[in-house]
């Protein structure tokens, strides 16, 4: 036998693809997936139909039109779907930037499928949940650790949701003070999220933003320049989504202080600083980490999620309650906040994503949360290092002094070889890849934002690039099979048309496709 | 000794490190901090305990899970805003694969099913509202009407808003506090026997300022309320939008809202295949025409379908991308971030199984024995079944006031029989006095509820 | 938009394709997949480092050669070998006939992970395992409903083994009666499991195999022929993999019975016969079924498994034991069985597929199990229809009578084309669909082997008649397509030379590869 | 009233039915059932009970398994033969890919990651046992002995074969069983104290008509065997096979029989990542050397290596097919059916997970425990920690006989204080008197095995 030898620097990879039809196309009348429960026979013979009672306006007069398919059908079609998905599972999933896609551990999947924790009713007497209320109550402590913070509240869905319940306190603090209607400015900066903007819009501000100094940094003296007795926010991260730490944070803190602002901190993704360096230090009064980010919950297509809001002592009586507290005995729930904003999700928030956080923190400990750290930044270099070799690819701004992301730009590929940003990320499918651009605008032309978290290994690291350096050999020699790609996905290039964007011609669901393109042509 | 490597992090074999230091060009990796200034570095450790072994975490986990009481060991009688319902394996099945577990914000080229599933969701979800546009799903129900409801005042460019009273407490807080400092809300006061709304009330407190009126149904308190075409002719009067909020689960046997004049449809999908999870399962929906107006108020996500550039095969896209906080930051429609999309992908599972003859019998199932619990409670001496009169979905309020007992006693003696029951409304509705919110769904069997009817005879009578 | 119509009759597919190195491969020394739990300190400050305590002679000298993995990458190499396995929950799995490939309920995978059936030791009390203890027993009694069988044991690992402990009765039955050196011949058929025939030998008899008539009937005749005093038993299928069904059968097991043998049956796929006809009334003594078959528990890529093993009231005593007994309040373990054959597996068997078959009888009910031989009969005769409309295929011996399955054959095209059954099953694989020839030896030349079962709908049906179609097209019109095939596959063709069957070259592991391929090369 | 079309059946559907019944041309479907004569025909309804819905169902099984007791809710110290160890949640969360537990005896083509997964164990645990050749899993460590034994006999021919005698009593039934009626076992005596082979009965029992010694190391009582090589040394003389049983999880950290001597070994893997299940966690696997002779009599598969036809691509196969009884029927070797593939596939997670080290460690953290224990043990009054002198690895005979109290007592009095106490063998090994087999492994916390002995304490001085 002559050796297997592998010398193909990426991956000859090709994605699960089944053509499943739209579930409606499976109909079959009278087919059945699930039985469900029927009334026992003596509440029927006790009550009959039990739906006679229902007013003649609000009975439903006709079926809801859903496709009848039998179980078996009915799953194959979604695990077929679910193969044609790239799950981070499945690959070295470090182009998508900002996002933190770490390893999620099968243990903690397995902890939260446990019946008392799933079959959980959220209403329960106390001491039925005093084990849900002591893991709450836990992460509650190991996050202020990591944060400084005094207090958490972990019921915002999502970093967005935390951005919006920091914008509320804000305002809810201005308010108890008197100075509501005089504070109506939040500042941010453009390398940030865009739900740091969004959301301080939704809460009634006006939104400032800050753009980088040519070095990449937000621009202090622009800060000085804005900051007034208007400002009643500033909400930055640090490093923002260049990857790059600015040093001066604590002076941006106490401009703002000085000023009469609240300073928030965006560490949806702390992953480079666990252990390192913290919320508190850096002068701020609040912050939110992403627990599906640095703290190893899935991101599951996207969410339910948790932002995990954490704010000084002094703010702990604006946070949404109900908040977990001990008294070295028993685990209550407080509701009584003072200054509370109310609420801002049911109840008590996503427990499973707190239980898997809280279970992430104590696999690793505190020299393992420090590990993590410190490796997230190792890879991000290493890779910062490899990519900006690459020809093409450059890292604009600051050299060095990238933490755990980097944003980087073909700017100089896309002019010299036609070969975009959108082209590169549909070639990276086919090595079974995933690869994002980065947030809008695209300050940085032509960008790519890489994280490589710490999960992943030189040799996954290695792939990564490899792949991102024969996409730049072939747009430089043979460009056509870039801006064809992708050839190993599940699907080829969308039509590029306005299906999407014209009313006449979008489809979000499978009956306004029957209108709009099915019927038409049926009647011709 | 030298650092065990963790079973999380590949690169601290130090052999791996080191080579990828001289690669960077550094001694070691902490002087990839020095941009961090001293002052910020953090000195001590953190007091957090040290790392546990997976089979020390296992032990550790469940060993405090079980000091829980799940509703899967006594008999659960609690909803108001998560309920108990069945939940089909295949649901469980979907929503754990790897794939869909651990996706995230993938292009439509390498998460096509993602997609896929999503925008099926969505086009099932249309169904049982009978409407045709349907987002990605939100956070929950109440972020769903509080988005819905902004949405109508972004379309209509008016601020007040009016608020059934009867409306969940919970959810109002939410509204209120997405609302504000925009928005200007007053409620619309209910008839205490019937719990419907007081048309008079409403007519007195419409008018042209007004953006949208929003109520529920099933409403919070359990009860129907059967009077949705006339609000909605009286909104329509004032060219005011009906924002209607709706148990899904009830739509087998109920007219969904579109059906007495809604403009917008919101709900929680907790009941179509999430386990409670301690309310970790809710998730909100949005339903609307296909409107442009509408459609371009949407700040979530909506999947649309369109042709690939072979004959036969499909893709899809976002639709209307440009009106979103991704495209816009701060100009966009509010905002989007991470919500709950796999609770949609569950949900699409969910009415995949059960489809329309199963919707169907759910609803008739939930209330013959809703209607049964209510029968034997009304033969208890001092009970009164369901305080309000009207007809109900799945929840109802138990009067305790003639019992003398409080609530919170029986739900005591309730719990020491192994019971959850109702939750206890003397706070929110004060005006009921003694009274609690029961649930009661297909999972209760005969001997459930017989279970309860007993449990409260003998608090009763004792 | 024009609207999205699939035309084509067989399915756009194509699986996953990763192309995993070998798990040797993914070794970085350092790295680590888990961490196992250590000794607590003070147990290692009373005792030591536990290992030198192992005498010299018994103390490992270096390490075992496994790789070392970080957990991420261990996880994420099986992930991806899963997606290059095409489960019957992926495709119409009809191809594979005998195995009775139906529907997996997923609730009784969810079933059998409850704690307290997998974390159950076989040793406990038997106060603490009632339930599972139950649902022994409650199996047990519908198995005798089903087969008209006095008692079951579940203690056979699979229908091999099921065969084995028959073929142990049998023998233990005449020694008993002091016959044991007489009776030295099992009589069995050539249409059936090779297992029949192989366990046969194990337990040390000359095995007498009948072949059929003309109509593809075991020949009765033949049988008669061949029956004497020293015939201990006779072993039958029925249908066999013809899918025929003998309806002599009785007079079968007549005739072996008034020889003094001992007539069992297999029934590994019963899934025709449920409350149809049983083995009971044929005259059997005993019987066994499959539960990875019929009874709807997985296949797991070939176990484990169950074979229920069924006998009349009259060989109870020889089952292996413990069996499981119910006094009308408790139920027990009984192992007392006087003339029992021992043990064939460990402990009680696999107690999770038995758990799960009995989920599958009561969610189908006496009614629904009755439906399911229908539909299997049903689909399966729909199929046998249509088959034999294709060019170039046929269903060799008698027309209908046909039950669950179907033995074709392509003969007629083989000799038109050159198209073989084994290029058949590399071509549909491009289709996503499972194909299996038969059992050796084909007697039905080019033969393949066809069990819809009753969980595939017409529609399911329908794609894979299209497939085989398409072939039977291709074959006819262009025979270098099918020839090359697979082309939408995990891998290509494999070379054809003799690295499985010659000695110096077949690497049944990674180490032997090492040491036969890569280190000669290396060397060089 | 129509009949319910089952979830599980989608063909019964009418219209469906008819329509395929049309094609085939029959009235109705029992039709085709016309080949069976009446008189064999069922008449009388069987007597099952009624189908269940989903949900019933699980309540259903859900409550007769809350019947059950876990070693999850006691602490557990039984073994002998099937062993509570720690499994990683990778293993689970692989042997529950829908893709793998649903796949059967495909092709190399559509089934390369079965194929791939099985070829990598066997390669795997090739390693831990150092031998070149293991096969695709067999039912469990019995019958994988029993098949070791009729290997050897096949290889040089001869019948006769000798059993250590503290071989365990299950295993002995299943070896004999498919032993008889071709081999002739005897025993080998051992020594009460040591617990060691009896050279001399070995010695004078041995012959050239003895095919294979078989003993297991650890054995069934839990010592060491460590006469190894000696009594390699006398099979060797006489040109006997040496057959060896072994435990796996121990090969961290103990030499593998192959070390000293063993021609073929065997074993189970249920240690190895599988959950107890009653029993159904047991996997057999059998190990040889590279020896045409030795692979051409495995009954089992055994998957090899092959490339395909593109370049750095390859496949798997099977190795000498031929003589499989899949290929030959009576004229294979033994027989060949569904075993505990997926077993297999997880033992090889198992081990991919663990590495060197992690086996390493685990050896020693289950002999630090078990030793703890003994240790604990002797110091109450009454009991021996261990009645065999020898090392012993995670089991061991705790000796109750000068306590007065019987082991059925002590276990009654155990399982009272929530503790599966270890297994009786007061009548598989009579010569003990009243001793019992404890077991002792990773998953013991300190607190775990204080427990025991504070409740051994309690019952013995009481
Ligand atoms: C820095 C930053 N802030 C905020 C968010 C928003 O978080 P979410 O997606 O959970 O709403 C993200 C996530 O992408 C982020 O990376
Ligand atoms: C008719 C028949 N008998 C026996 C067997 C053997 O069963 P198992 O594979 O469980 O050993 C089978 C399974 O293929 C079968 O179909």
């Amino acid at each position: 036998m002559k050796p297997i030898i592998r010398t193909e620097a990426t991956r000859d990879f090709h994605q699960a693809k089944w053509n499943e039809p739209i579930i409606f196309e499976l109909h079959q009348e009278g087919e059945k997936g699930v039985e469900v429960p029927l009334a026992n026979e003596e509440v029927v013979s006790t009550i009959g139909d039990g739906v006679s009672t229902i007013p003649a306006s609000m009975s439903r007069k006709n079926r809801p039109n859903l496709p009848e398919i039998g179980q078996a059908r009915v799953l194959r079609h979604y695990l077929r779907l679910s193969q044609e998905t790239l799950g981070s599972d499945f690959n070295v999933e470090i182009g998508q930037g900002t996002c933190t896609m770490k390893y999620i551990p099968k243990i903690n999947e397995l902890l939260i499928r446990n019946p008392k924790m799933m079959d959980l009713h959220p209403l329960q007497e106390e001491s039925t949940v005093q084990g849900m209320l002591e893991i709450i109550h836990n992460l509650d402590l190991c996050m202020r650790e990591i944060s400084g913070m005094g207090a958490f509240s972990f019921q915002p869905g999502g970093g967005t949701q935390a951005l919006f319940a920091m914008a509320s306190i804000v305002r809810k603090y201005h308010e108890t003070r008197g100075e509501g209607d005089q504070r109506d400015e939040i500042i941010t900066t453009i390398f940030s999220h865009p739900s740091q903007a969004a959301t301080a819009v939704v809460k009634g501000y006006k939104v400032i933003t800050l753009h980088p100094d040519e070095n990449g940094f937000p621009d202090i003296e622009k800060l000085k320049g804005v900051v007034s007795e208007r400002t009643a926010g500033f909400v930055v991260a640090n490093p923002e989504d260049t990857g790059i730490f600015n040093s001066k944070i604590k002076e941006f803190t106490k401009i703002v202080h000085e000023a009469g602002g609240i300073c928030y901190y965006d560490q949806a993704n702390a992953n480079g600083l666990l252990g390192i360096t913290r919320a508190k230090e850096a002068g701020f009064d609040m912050c939110f980490f992403n627990l599906h980010k640095t703290f190893a919950a899935p991101h599951m297509c996207g969410g339910p999620a948790t932002g995990a809001l954490g704010v000084t002592e002094a703010l702990k009586e604006y946070l949404p309650g109900p908040i977990v507290e001990y008294d070295g005995v028993k685990y209550s729930l407080n509701d009584n906040l003072q200054h509370s904003i109310g609420k801002v999700r049911a109840f008590h928030g996503v427990a499973q994503t707190i239980l898997r956080s809280y279970a992430w923190i104590r696999a690793l400990g505190p020299d393992g949360l420090r590990e993590v750290a410190q490796t997230a930044v190792l890879n991000n270099n290493y890779l910062y290092h490899k990519v900006q070799k690459i020809r093409g690819a450059s890292a604009p701004y600051v050299k060095g002094q990238r933490l755990e992301q980097v944003r980087y730009s073909w700017e100089q590929m896309a002019s010299e070889t036609g070969i975009t940003t959108e082209d590169v990320q549909r070639r990276m499918t086919d090595f079974g890849l995933h690869y994002w651009t980065s947030h809008h605008p695209y300050i940085v032309p032509q960008p790519f934002t890489l994280e490589p978290t710490e999960s992943y290994s030189k040799t996954d690291l290695d792939e990564y690039i490899n792949a991102l350096q024969q996409i730049s050999d072939e747009a430089y020699n043979n460009p056509e099979i870039v801006k064809n790609a992708p050839y190993n996905s599940t699907i080829h290039q969308l039509v590029e048309e306005d299906y999407l964007d014209n009313p006449e011609k979008w489809c979000i669901t499978w009956r306004m496709y029957q209108k709009k393109v099915l019927k038409p042509v049926l009647i011709k | 000794m030298t650092k065990k490597v963790h079973p999380y992090i590949p690169n601290m074999v130090p052999k791996v490190k080191e080579e990828m230091l001289k690669v960077i060009g550094v001694e070691n990796s902490m002087e990839l901090y020095s941009c961090i200034p001293e002052e910020l570095q953090l000195q001590e450790e953190m007091n957090i305990p040290k790392a546990l072994t997976e089979y020390e975490l296992r032990r550790h986990i469940e060993g405090l899970l079980k000091k829980n009481i799940s509703t899967n060991d006594y008999i659960n009688f609690l909803g108001a805003g998560c309920w108990q319902h069945f939940v089909p394996a295949v649901c469980d099945e979907i929503n754990q694969r790897s794939e869909f577990l651990t996706a995230y914000a993938g292009e439509p080229y390498e998460d096509h099913g993602r997609f896929q599933s999503l925008f099926e969701y969505q086009s099932l979800l249309a169904e049982l509202v009978d409407m045709d546009v349907v987002n990605v799903p939100t956070f929950d129900w109440g972020q769903a009407a509080a988005t819905s409801i902004r949405m109508a005042a972004r379309i209509n460019g008016r601020k007040k808003v009016l608020i059934a009273a009867t409306v969940a407490p919970e959810r109002t807080k939410i509204i209120a506090n997405y609302g504000s400092p925009e928005l200007e809300f007053s409620n619309i006061a209910f008839d205490l026997d019937t719990g419907l709304m007081d048309l008079d009330d409403l007519k007195s407190k419409i008018s042209n300022e007004v953006a949208a009126i929003y109520f529920e149904n099933p409403s919070y308190l359990g009860f129907i309320e059967s009077q949705g075409n006339e609000i909605s002719v009286i909104a329509k009067e004032h060219d005011v939008l009906l924002v209607v909020g709706v148990d899904p689960i009830s739509l087998g046997v109920l007219a969904p809202p579109s059906h007495y004049g809604a403009d917008i449809v919101c709900g929680d999908l907790q009941p179509l295949g999430m386990h409670m999870n301690y309310s970790g399962g809710q998730a909100g929906f949005i339903a609307t025409r296909d409107e442009e107006t509408f459609i371009n108020e949407f700040p979530s996500r909506l999947f649309g379908i369109v042709p690939t550039i072979k004959e036969g095969e499909y893709g899809f896209g976002d639709v209307a991308y440009e009106r979103t906080s991704f495209a816009q930051r701060e100009k966009g429609k509010e905002s989007v971030g991470t919500q709950t999309a796999l609770w949609g992908i569950t949900a699409g599972v969910y009415l995949s199984l059960l489809g329309p003859e199963g919707m169907y019998e759910l609803g008739q199932t939930i209330m013959q024995n809703s209607q049964y619990t209510v029968k034997k409670l009304n033969k208890i001496a001092g009970i009164q079944g369901s305080r309000i009169v009207s007809p109900f979905f799945k929840e109802f309020i138990v009067d305790f006031n003639d019992t003398g007992i409080s609530v919170q006693t029986i739900n005591e003696m309730l719990l020491e029989k192994k019971i959850f029951g109702g939750k206890d409304l003397s706070k929110e509705f004060p005006e009921y006095g003694q009274c609690a919110l029961f649930c009661v769904t297909e999972v209760h069997t005969k001997e459930d509820m017989d279970c309860l009817i007993e449990a409260l005879e003998d608090i009763v009578t004792k």
